[in-house]
């Protein structure tokens, strides 16, 4: 129903550029999740897309066509806001019936439509209330009820589940990916909680002042993030500075503070033994296992955290740096305990030394 | 004045109204050069003999002007205080019998001021001798209060009473949040409030009239004095200065504050 | 509604200084004269006004007259309050004392140039003889549109100023959000910020209309002789015929008039008051 | 008159005028200070009406002790007795007035006197009115400018007319008759004089009834006015000065009415307060003398009215005025 | 420095009751975790304690004295709100030296706090931005500086870290539990992220509609939810119906949909063969088995869905409930396949039937 396209889109305030050069191509009927920092740009993106702000330099396109002089209002995007901005004035069934009746729809049919929607976000019972009666995730699931209620074509979402419990999220989460299928909608979504971002979205874009750092199927974000920037955010906690010792096609093995580690499935295009290198793995990619194992190192527990499904152990001794793993066996680790964890070969990312990882 | 953010209507409209606001007023302030006592459009000629009359022992526009704004200055201020805790009394929590205090709060204004001077008057005769300064003020304090409250209650009914919970956590006394965070928020109905009661008071005449002793009369009593008898444009060329003196008055404070007062 | 709780009388405290003055310094001497003149003269000069159709008809010409003033006001001030409220235009701050310009010209003067304006020979008829938009000049001057003309003026700055606060205070995101749903402009206006704004329009509406009904030099000035409002009656009676009691009688049948409007006014508008506000995020 | 005056070290005498003429009573009031060692304040309470409510209200605690008030509301006042009599033994310079200036109960007298008449622009007006009559002759219709009936002169052009008609001082049915059948060719019934010469300046109306005083301002302005005294005779609107009943100056405040009345005063009167002085002895610069009454054959062609039978008739004139001939629009 | 006890808390909305006889007491230097579904209360009760809603039943004890009649600027509680409440006239840094300024601290003094506290939550350099300048996770962070800066002795955290990515969430949780423990503040928080609270708190308190539902330490809560509904908030998103088989002791067999799995460590007491009872278990519990091992079963794939580090499988025909399993392995599966999977023996939990789940 709608295609969208940025075009080097920049936005900036004063001296500071929020957003920067933005090129982004989003198909028709496409989900596409904008993960990134605090204050990266997310939501200035989504302002300039939706037509709010109408000072920035490069274009947004849908459909081929150039928005800049298309008013916000004839553009029929669904926005959640990050902060709702629900109407005051107006309580659940009439925020969330405002679309709809700016599209004359029959009485009947509103009253139909806004039950179901509000079915669909448990807030049956709730019509009469006024935002100020409702508490934090309630006024949430209205501000989401209003922007879905209309089946926009497309629909830009802000961060629209951060109020809501675990439970909750992932039932939200599984209606959002349904109407999203079943209407075809073209979807932006913002979110800061990552198995959101890969479980909803065809495609998840990671950003960084005001930047697209990666953008790729969530598979490919996740287990193979573009550069030590999105590796760190993405979760790989575990940043081990090496050097090339061998390389066989794939196959790579590296030398880290006095320890070897081996690579499968890494890109060794351009790598030479004696380069240096940072190797990047997940906490939870790391395994306990035998000693002698491959990859399987020994050292020492110097903290444990008890996080509900897994335990994050931090492990000194392997290499200068500290490694975090996050333990899934429910056996009972101490502090100074000895402990030998697994490195899986296919589970180790390889980046050169050059690239940099913090912002 | 043209503004993307605002429309063409609003933008249209505004314009018109702000011809109209000024439409009489730059006949006044054409009219205070005209050489001849009546004034002829267009005016014949150049004078600022009008000028030198507002400053002539005669007249005591000056002392009158004086009076004036002491009256004014102390009512309003007075009021202010007493106009925006009533307001604020009313705004936070929704009550049985708001309204009725509201209209309380600004019943003054129900009345035309001749009725209330006149009632004043007669109160004030029984007394015995008031000074003229204190029974102008006691007038010019009931009459303007309602300016101040319903200013204040249009901006309090907004207000995010949040952020009062928020000073009062970080160890704010009630008297701390009202001063830190309250009011400033809040400031742009206070000050418009206090701008309209200022204006008031200056600019009242019929109670004043009545209330005034011989030894304390303000401006608009010396104006209305004057204008009973000679129609020149001495009148017109007052207002021509009190119009450039608030012009520079608010210039300045907008030069040493930096910022506008009014609209933040 | 709530019952008053223990923070709510303690709020109400603070209002004690100001009920105080008021009831000490207008409603106790208010009700001391009306008691006066109903002792005096019983329900004479009630009966007298009641039965009077010209005194009826006064009152009436007042109200319609207050009622097309604070209609005018609203239609022209709300959007000069929208204007002021949103343009970041650098001339904000001058039009904001242009607003209150008026003010510092008594309303005496105002009214002459006013006179001057709309006169048979003034700048209006020239203006629009030169331009040939008429052949005869409008006879505007000493009829109510001269006064409806000179009372706006007078008043629309309270208007003004009493909206744009308010429409300051709304959330920019609230009207996007209209947008974002299909709303045109025209109905994110009516239907958002119209709504929102209640508060500043009520209270503009409240101050205009009770300053007109109770207005006395504009009327005089501008209606001459053959138009009279109420005041102009309690003037009359009060400096020309010196009859206090029928002075009093008019004033409180005036202030009456008024609370039973607003009263009307209020508990046709209570809703749209009381549901804005609160909830929102900074 | 002989006796050295008596000395009246800090008594303050409080006299009330109209504002515009404040200045000038100060001025004059300055020998009165130097004779008595006293201090004279001016209040200034614009209009007749609000210095008669103001004396009225404070009855049981008078701030006023000499007010000076138009003769028909002082009339209001002696019958609602604020005003104390005239104490001839002390106001030796009664006996040099006019008689229509003495008041016949003994209340306060008129110390200056103002004609109404016609006034009209020449420079509009070919064939000028020569009497009252001829204002509704037809050929002013729609430039006429006449007194409201709550204004000052409004019942006093009403007697002239309902006399001129048929009717008399008491009768003024024929008066209203002739006033309502015109009522559609009148611009303007005026309250205040500035609304008249407004009216003047912006070519709104051309001929007046008005009083003489306003003359210079008018022509100053560049109009040609003229003045007509008309065939029924000139009515006036005298200024009275009075002694408030229980001030707190008793004494000092008649001897001030003696003062104001003194041939040294009077003869200051039209020159300060472009008004005609109504002692015999008062002299009057020619230039003045063109358009104020001056001799005694003026001020004998001066009408006279019953005020107060004008008073005890003019709320309901008024209000017959306001329902047959001013009438809501 | 600071002890905390409700009693009966109890707040009504014209009929609805929002909070329903709480009773709790913290101790000294606790860190409690309160969890619930959204609308079940939680901000109401922080309200309550903090001293903004004054109608309400039962008492809030600080250090064994009742508040009632303590205005909230006596209380002397750090509170940040779900909402922010930021003051919009105030820019960042005065924003956060408002509490300090009302301490009456020494200007050079208040300075150096703000900025370490700022340097904290990454916001070095926003001092001078006013709220509506930043970010929604910048005003969140601004939000949490504000209210530790004061170090109160008492601390009510709503929701603090709901806007913000999970890099920068788990960096601030640290820095939370880091100025808990050193300055021993007793701190309540509410969030509707089950990793954090269990990693923060020392306790935790699952709500619903208004009331306790349970109460205890982390691993307690999340390993052994006390009832269904708590086991369901807490993720054991799998519940299969079945009676009891045998009771040994701690170990029952169950027979579900004819088949029978084993619990060890399951709390016999009153259990009798014919007893109908629901077995629960985390998706993430279930793991890939060999045929034959204990409780492995054989279903098969109904849905695949991705989630980063895991993978979601719906299986079917294994009982008449479909299983969600939580799959780490790499290894990819197809709908249609079939799979076998074993539920570990200590990780099922069993309840009697008459407990409700549902809300
Ligand atoms: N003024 C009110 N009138 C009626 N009901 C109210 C009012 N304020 C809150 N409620 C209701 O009280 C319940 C508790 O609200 P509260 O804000 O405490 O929930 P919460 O647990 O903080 O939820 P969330 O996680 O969504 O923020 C909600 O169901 C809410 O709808
Ligand atoms: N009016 C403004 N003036 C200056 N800077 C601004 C303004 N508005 C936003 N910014 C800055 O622009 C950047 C981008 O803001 P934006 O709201 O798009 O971030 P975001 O990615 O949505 O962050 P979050 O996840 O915290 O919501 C932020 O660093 C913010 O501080
Ligand atoms: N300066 C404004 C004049 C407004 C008119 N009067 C209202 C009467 C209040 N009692
Ligand atoms: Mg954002
Ligand atoms: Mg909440």
């Amino acid at each position: 129903m709608a295609s969208l396209e940025l075009q080097g889109l920049t936005k900036k305030y004063g001296d500071f550029t929020a957003v920067d050069h933005i090129d982004l191509a989003v198909r028709d009927g496409e989900m596409v999740a904008l993960l990134g920092g605090s204050g990266c740009g997310k939501t200035t993106i989504l302002n300039m897309i939706a037509g709010f702000i109408d000072q920035y330099e490069g274009s947004v396109l849908v459909d081929g066509k150039d928005m800049k002089h298309i008013p916000a209002y004839k553009r029929k995007m669904g926005v959640f806001f990050q902060n709702y901005a629900l109407f005051p004035h107006m309580n659940t069934f009439d925020n969330v019936a405002f679309g709809l009746k700016m599209q004359k729809l029959a009485k009947s049919l509103i009253q139909e439509k806004v039950r179901r929607i509000l079915q669909l976000v448990k807030l049956t019972g709730m019509e009469k209330r006024f935002p100020r009666e409702l508490s934090g995730g309630q006024q949430q699931r209205v501000a989401l009820a209003r922007a879905l209620v209309t089946e926009p074509a497309l629909l830009l979402l802000d961060e629209p589940l951060s109020n809501l419990d675990a439970k909750l999220r992932v039932e939200m989460q599984i209606e959002i990916k349904r109407i999203h299928r079943e209407l075809g909608l073209t979807t932006i979504i913002v979110t800061h909680d990552q198995e959101e971002a890969v479980s909803l979205a065809d495609r998840v874009i990671v950003m960084n002042a005001g930047r697209i750092m990666q953008a790729g199927k969530p598979k490919e974000v996740f287990d193979r993030p573009a550069n030590l920037f999105v590796g760190d955010f993405m979760g790989f906690s575990n940043f081990i500075a090496g050097q090339v010792r061998r390389v066989a096609g794939a196959r790579v093995s590296v030398a880290c503070s006095d320890r070897e580690l081996v690579l499968d499935e890494a890109d060794g295009t351009g790598l030479a033994a004696g380069d240096s290198v940072t190797l990047a793995i997940r906490p939870e990619n790391i395994l306990p296992a035998e000693k002698g194992a491959e990859n399987a190192l020994t050292g020492t527990v110097r903290n444990v955290t008890y996080k509900g499904t897994v335990t994050r152990l931090e492990i000194g001794d392997v290499f200068a740096e500290t490694v975090f793993a996050n333990i899934h066996e429910s056996e009972d680790y101490e502090i100074g305990d000895a402990i030998t964890v697994a490195f899986p070969s296919q589970k180790l990312l390889l980046y050169k030394k050059e690239e940099k990882r913090s912002e | 004045m043209s503004d993307k953010r605002v429309g063409w209507f609003s933008t249209t409209i505004a314009t018109l109204v702000f011809i109209f606001l000024l439409a009489p007023l730059a006949v006044i302030v054409l009219a205070s050069f005209s050489p001849t006592p009546l004034v002829v459009f267009p005016p014949r000629g150049f004078s600022l003999q009008w000028y030198m009359n507002i400053f002539s022992s005669s007249t005591n526009f000056l002392s009158g002007f004086g009076n004036s704004v002491e009256v004014a200055v102390i009512a309003t201020a007075i009021d202010v205080i007493l106009g925006v805790t009533a307001a604020l009394s009313v705004s936070r929590h929704p009550f049985k019998g708001k309204e009725l205090l509201v209209s309380f709060f600004t019943s003054p204004m129900y009345v035309p001021s001749i009725a209330f001077a006149f009632v004043l008057l007669q109160i004030f005769s029984q007394i015995g001798s008031v000074p003229g300064l204190v029974k102008i003020l006691l007038g010019h304090l009931v009459i303007i209060m309602p300016y101040i409250v319903r200013n204040t209650l249009s901006v309090l009914s907004g207000f995010n009473w949040t952020l009062e919970n928020a000073a009062a956590s970080l160890g704010a006394s009630p008297l701390e949040t009202f001063a830190k965070v309250t009011l400033p928020l809040i400031k742009p109905g206070v000050i418009a409030g206090a701008m309209l009661a200022f204006l008031y008071s200056f600019d009242e005449a019929v109670l004043s009239s009545l209330l005034s002793s011989p030894t304390f009369v303000t401006l608009p009593i010396r104006i209305m004095n004057y204008m009973e008898f000679s129609f020149d444009p001495t009148l017109a060329a007052i207002s021509t200065v009190l119009i450039l003196m608030s012009l520079l008055l608010m210039i300045l404070l907008e030069k040493l504050t930096g910022l506008d007062m009014f609209l933040k | 509604m709530m019952t008053l709780t223990k923070q709510n009388k303690q709020l109400l405290l603070l209002a004690l200084p100001t009920v105080l003055a008021l009831t000490a310094f207008f409603v106790v001497p208010m009700a001391y004269i009306l008691v006066d003149t109903l002792k005096a003269d019983g329900t004479k000069y009630f009966q007298k006004f009641f039965t009077d159709a010209m005194y009826r008809g006064i009152l009436k010409t007042t109200v319609l007259v207050s009622l097309q003033v604070t209609a005018i006001s609203l239609l022209l001030g709300y959007p000069t309050a929208y204007f002021m409220a949103r343009t970041r235009s650098r001339m904000k701050n001058i039009l904001l004392i242009v607003i209150i310009f008026p003010f510092l010209v008594s309303a005496v003067v105002r009214s002459y140039g006013w006179m001057v304006i709309l006169g048979g020979r003034g700048l209006l008829n020239q203006l629009l003889m030169a331009t040939g938009l008429i052949q005869q000049p409008l006879t505007i001057l000493n009829t109510s549109t001269a006064v409806i003309i000179g009372l706006v003026h007078l008043l629309i700055p309270y208007m003004i100023l009493s909206i744009t606060g308010v429409i300051q205070n709304i959330d920019p995101n609230v009207e996007r959000a209209a947008y974002s749903l299909n709303a045109n402009p025209l109905q994110t206006f009516f239907r958002v910020t119209l709504p929102l704004s209640a508060p500043g329009i009520i209270s503009g509406c409240i101050l205009v209309f009770t300053m007109s009904m109770t207005s006395y030099v504009t009327p005089k000035l501008l209606g001459g002789s053959k138009f009279r409002m109420m005041s102009t009656m309690v003037f009359q009676e009060v400096n020309i015929n010196f009859n206090w009691g029928f002075a009093s009688a008019i004033s409180y049948i005036l202030l009456f008039t008024i609370l039973i409007i607003l009263l009307f006014a209020t508990y046709a508008t209570a809703g749209a008051n009381q549901r804005v506000g609160g909830g929102k995020r900074v | 008159a002989d006796k050295a005056p008596k000395d009246f070290k800090g008594a303050t005498l409080v006299v009330a005028t109209w504002g515009f003429t404040a200045a000038n009573v100060r001025e004059l009031s300055k020998n009165f200070e130097k004779t008595y060692n006293c201090k004279v304040v001016v209040d200034e309470t614009s209009g007749n009406s609000d210095r008669l409510n103001k004396i009225m209200a404070q009855r049981k605690n008078p701030e006023i002790d000499v007010a000076l008030m138009t003769d028909i509301f002082a009339a209001i006042g002696n019958k609602q007795g604020v005003f104390e009599k005239i104490n001839p033994k002390v106001v030796t310079n009664l006996k040099h007035l006019y008689k229509f200036a003495k008041n016949g109960e003994g209340y306060g007298p008129c110390y200056s006197v103002v004609r109404y008449g016609i006034i009209y622009d020449a420079g509009m007006v070919k064939v000028p009115p020569k009497s009252y009559k001829d204002l509704f002759s037809g050929k002013y219709n729609g430039q006429l400018s006449l007194p409201d009936m709550a204004s000052t002169a409004g019942p006093y052009l009403l007697v002239t007319l309902a006399q001129k008609a048929g009717g008399s001082a008491t009768n003024v049915e024929p008066g209203f008759k002739l006033l309502k059948a015109n009522k559609d060719h009148v611009k303007q019934w005026y309250l205040t004089s500035s609304e008249v010469q407004t009216a003047f300046s912006t070519g709104e109306i051309s001929v007046a009834v008005f009083m003489d005083m306003n003359m210079p301002t008018l022509k100053k302005s560049g109009l040609n006015v003229k003045w007509v005294d008309p065939k029924e005779g000139d009515f006036s609107a005298a200024a009275t000065i009075n002694v408030v009943k229980d001030c707190k100056n008793p004494e000092l405040a008649q001897l001030f009415v003696n003062y104001f009345l003194s041939d040294a005063v009077q003869n200051q009167v039209a020159d300060r307060l472009n008004e005609a002085p109504t002692n015999k002895n008062a002299k009057m610069s020619a230039e003045k003398q063109e358009y104020l009454a001056y001799g005694q054959k003026a001020m004998n062609s001066l009408k006279k009215f019953d005020w107060n039978f004008i008073n005890a008739n003019k709320a309901a004139w008024i209000e017959r005025f306001q329902k047959e001939v001013a009438v809501q629009k």
